[in-house]
């Protein structure tokens, strides 16, 4: 990555995280509903992989979505106003944050099934491959908990078996829901299952941009060339709780002393100090991004907030094509 | 009788069925810490030390597990965590566990209790509201329980957890914060297969489970101001079915409206309406009204699936409409 | 117009379709080799290679495949050695494939057409033997086809691989074998909705898909001999359905008989049972039938498989019922 | 195993074979229906795991499990009536060869479903470890073709977790219907996946009684130690064709010359040339044994004859307990 990607990562990530925090504080005011799972702290792994797309390239994501579909480019507005209902949200309302999708930027939807992404990446896979015979790639995001869904398995077993290019990332960060990675996984690193299906396997700091880049870039090129999956395992930590209301953040089933540990660890942090060290800006040009970054979120919120409710005629649309 | 709420009530009937029968074992993902996600199982690891276990999300996996267990001596307790995942575990449910008694011609027994936790209510979408107990009531093999109140959620669930049969016991989001009068004997339990007449009437006969019979009894009172007069009839269990009572009703009052929140497209509403005309056409008044869902997926916008669920509103209106007003 | 079998006709359908939309592609086990279980897929690997593969033995994978790619620009088509084993895949058909449309607002399409293979009459069994069409039919979003003939397989399959909408094609076991007349042009295609009225008759309407179409004309014979008159007709998709032929047909005839192979409880029966006593209650003079098989697996004996799928004898006899005989 | 157990074991492995043998002429008499999945070349397999079973050991078979319900031990007559579909079949006639219980013996089911047996496996594991806490254990068999099953992976993957004492044994063939394990199958030794879930595995020639003994002994040890479950993948082949129907058993998906070959690694046959070698038995004595095995088998034919068919009443018993 160069000084300007890394900048635009920076940036990219710094929106993810403001507009999630936002969008915590909203719920908690009850404007945003449902089911809402944050990637703060984990904001790298998918911030890297978004970066490393080249057009066409595709990817699935989870019930853990908010995060990547900021990163991947989708109208910050167009989220906001889906997490809060409206009729002119990314899914008109009708999906909330577990049902966006965003053909345009190569999302193939956020997903309320653990798991759920993996097939529907080994599709995306098929069509890119086989049937349109290009060279795009396809990302799987799960998390460790859905590493043990048997979906997962079958996926890439397919994916390895007719070569397909998809990049499975493990975002494990050591949880599901009140459920310890130790407790549910039978390996600690998810990554060793990848010798089970013959496909390259690695393990990598989820909080290091850099890092990140560099397993991305081995598996891109290797499903570029057409030879198939890859399994990238990225270790971190999320942050809040498994939902907003999740009240057993610390103390339940974690300790403070391990969540301040991991905030320690802030990927945004981490890569804000190389920009610094490294003089690919200063701290004023990086305030200045903390500003942008929060004009956008704020402008997100009022779209939201001004933007109207669906109509009821919605209810019985868009059943069939 | 104690005042408590469903999910303490169900809470408490597994307590005293673990207390009962150390054969009892209970899994499912999360229930091992702060009582799972809906509160259920509160307390009972602690008791209950390597009887009540978190599971990896491996649906398919404890499901089959459950039946596993059931099949060779354990009484088993399944709880998923929304009913939506089910769907990740059907084979096990349906070819496996609901057909094996069966199969093996009566030799094999499948003591195994399923928890789902079904319905709209809280925006979270189509992949978190689902209702599936139609489909489930469709399956041969499964007995299929819907309670409206913690005392039924007590007394079903305690029978289940007696019954030597394969139960999907199907709870609603809504109902778990409910209070209700709940009698306190550990021998408290309330049969499969028996009606609870919730409200008597003359006029018009609404048939309602789970959080419609709310709905439906609020429906009632709306009525009752117009000078109708409507029995409010919940089933309680679609596996096996009431149909005496819910005939002997209609027969009465010449007119039927079902209310359910599931989809209606070959559900239970279909059913009931089926067997209705089959035991009573000559007393049916009017055609019988079905309330529902819409023939769509939960849409996540709380004012969509607000305008989704049936009200008391559109149930009194169907009641309506099968006396011609 | 030749006479050819069921399963070619199918097959016939796919080779027409894959020539005229390179963007088809077709996944499911072991059709990729002489023609598969079944025989639908002779000579496709042949003649697109590339675009006929072979799975391995993970349905939730590949029917979650099939969407992933439906909604990335390919047109699917996924078979089904036997319906039983969808519930391995219930999670990627009804979570994933029929609610996509619809929680994305419309903005994505999912042109996905999955064939399955239904029913009896091979003695194999409980897991081999089911049919789920009321089941597919129950989940909004999906589309569900049920054909009888060779000619009904082939253009209704041929509509099913132009449709943007999934699709699940339910073919039956017992009809791969039955030839029938089938147009030859390329252009040749069956609307989805549309009812076929198979015979006319005036006192008694028999509704039946699938493989209870040609037992449903047989109880018609009979009964023709005893000067009762029946129409038979078979809706042919049950999603969408074609109501006001049905309607029509019992406002003629005043009595209904609807002969099916699933189970009856909450299923498509039951459904048209609630839809026309809604539409035509006043015309109906005797309570509507329903002929199934009983509400247990599928035994494996011979004898016991014979006796619960329901015959010409039984459609007849419950046809009288319907006339007071 | 000491020359009487091998003894045994020989000629329970005849009376699968010819068991089967007869089966498949019967069904193409007409008188078995349905689906029928031979286990002939296979049966070393199933039969050393019966002969090392302890009381209150347990097992879960497959749709190919004729032969795993001959070797447990269960009444030839009760296998032989069921195939007829008669009402004094082991499973009164409902169930098919596909669907046979017999608890006495420990069998668990076949099962129609590929992959079927592998969570009832775990919950067999449940009760005689978490719930009885005994040390026994539970054989579970499935192909590997099975392996690519997601269920069959959250199993292995909760037997792992639990360490419940669950041999997982994969009978791989190298072919499911007519699609071959190369075309399946992103590994070629199934047996290295289990490294995926932190437990022993171990590659075994399954046509070779001797070596799948030691493999199994280790497991079983393993396993009534309370360390959990092991994979053993047992190489092997099927000599029929995937039903008796199936015209492609040579030529179509497979030479007769692989076939033949094959058939020269017959289990039987190596284990009675070992039994001569060694002296355990002289050639008459094996005639003997043969000539026994054969008459179990007519009797079982005989008695599936004359028994009747399941009363009419049958239909709508035994929906609930
Ligand atoms: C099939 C399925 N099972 C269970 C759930 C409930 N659930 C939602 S998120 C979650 C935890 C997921 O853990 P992981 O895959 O590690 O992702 P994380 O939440 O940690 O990002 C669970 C159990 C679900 N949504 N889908
Ligand atoms: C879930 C499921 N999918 C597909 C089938 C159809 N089927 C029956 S046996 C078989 C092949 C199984 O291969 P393998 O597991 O290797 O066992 P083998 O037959 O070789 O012993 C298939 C595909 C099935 N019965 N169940
Ligand atoms: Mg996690
Ligand atoms: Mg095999």
């Amino acid at each position: 990555m160069n000084p300007k990607e890394i900048l635009g990562l920076y940036e990219n990530m710094l929106l993810s995280r403001r507009f999630e925090q936002k969008a915590d504080e909203l719920y908690k005011e009850g404007l945003v509903t449902g089911s809402l799972h944050l990637y703060i702290g984990e904001e790298a792994i998918g911030a890297v992989a978004m970066l490393m797309r080249e057009e066409g390239d595709l990817f699935t994501s989870t019930h853990r979505g908010v995060g990547h579909t900021v990163l991947c480019g989708c109208d910050p507005n167009l989220i906001m106003a889906e997490l809060f209902g409206k009729a002119t949200g990314i899914s008109g309302g009708k999906g909330g944050s577990m049902h966006m999708f965003d053909q345009a930027h190569g999302l193939l939807g956020t997903n309320g099934i653990v798991g759920g992404g993996t097939s529907l990446a080994c599709g995306a896979g098929i069509t890119l491959k086989l049937v349109n015979h290009t060279d795009r790639v396809v990302f799987c995001f799960l998390g460790e908990g859905a590493s043990n869904e048997g979906v997962t398995h079958e996926s890439m077993n397919l994916a390895a078996v007719w070569k397909l290019p998809v990049i499975f990332v493990v975002e494990n960060n050591g949880y599901e829901v009140f459920t310890t990675a130790q407790e549910s996984c039978s390996v600690e690193d998810i990554a060793v299952r990848a010798a089970g299906y013959g496909i390259p396997g690695a393990v990598v700091d989820g909080n290091d941009a850099l890092k990140l880049e560099k397993a991305y870039r081995k598996a891109i090129d290797h499903a570029r060339r057409g030879e198939g999956p890859s399994l990238i395992e990225a270790k971190t930590y999320r942050w809040s709780g498994h939902w907003p209301g999740d009240a057993y953040s610390y103390g339940g089933y974690r300790s403070k002393e391990e969540v301040d540990e991991w905030k320690a660890r802030c990927p945004i942090l981490r890569l804000g100090k190389l920009i610094l060290e490294k003089g690919y800006a200063t701290g004023e040009e990086l305030d200045a991004i903390s500003r942008r970054v929060d004009r956008r979120v704020e402008e997100s919120v009022a779209f939201a907030m001004a933007s109207p409710d669906p109509d009821d005629g919605g209810l019985l649309q868009n059943l069939f094509a | 009788m104690a005042l408590i709420k469903y999910s303490i009530a169900i809470r408490d009937a597994i307590a005293e069925e673990m207390r009962r029968d150390p054969k009892l074992f209970f899994m499912g993902e999360d229930i091992a810490k702060f009582g799972g996600v809906f509160g259920c199982s509160l307390n009972l690891p602690e008791e209950f030390p390597g009887r009540v276990l978190s599971t990896p999300i491996s649906e398919a996996a404890f499901v089959g597990a459950g039946m596993g267990a059931a099949i060779t001596g354990t009484h088993t307790l399944v709880e998923l965590q929304y009913v939506d995942f089910i769907l990740c575990a059907m084979d096990q449910l349906i070819n496996q566990t609901a057909k094996t008694h069966y199969m093996s011609n009566g030799t094999v027994k499948v003591p195994y209790t399923l928890r789902v936790q079904q319905g709209c209510g809280r925006g979270n979408g189509a992949q978190h509201a689902q209702c599936f107990e139609s489909l489930f009531a469709g399956i041969p093999g499964l007995k299929v329980v819907c309670p409206s109140t913690p005392a039924d959620a007590k007394g079903l669930l305690k029978t289940a957890l007696r019954d030597e049969n394969p139960v999907v016991f199907c709870e609603h989001k809504m109902l778990y914060a409910v209070r209700g009068e709940v009698p306190d004997s550990p021998d408290f339990t309330i049969p499969f297969g028996v009606a609870d007449i919730r409200r008597e009437g003359t006029d018009v006969t609404i048939i309602a489970t789970s959080y419609m019979v709310q709905r439906a009894l609020d429906a009632a009172s709306l009525l009752e101001a117009e000078g109708i007069s409507a029995e409010v009839i919940d089933p309680r269990t679609i596996v096996p079915l009431d149909m005496e009572t819910l005939a002997a009703s209609v027969r009465k009052t010449g007119r039927c409206v079902i209310a359910q929140e599931a989809q209606p497209f070959c559900s239970f509403g279909g059913e009931i309406a089926y067997e209705l005309q089959q035991q009573v056409f000559r007393y049916l008044d009017a055609p019988i009204e079905r309330v529902s869902t819409a023939q769509v997926p939960m849409p996540y916008s709380r004012k969509l699936e607000t305008l989704n669920v049936p009200t008391a509103d559109r149930i009194a209106a169907a009641a309506r409409k099968t006396l011609w007003r």
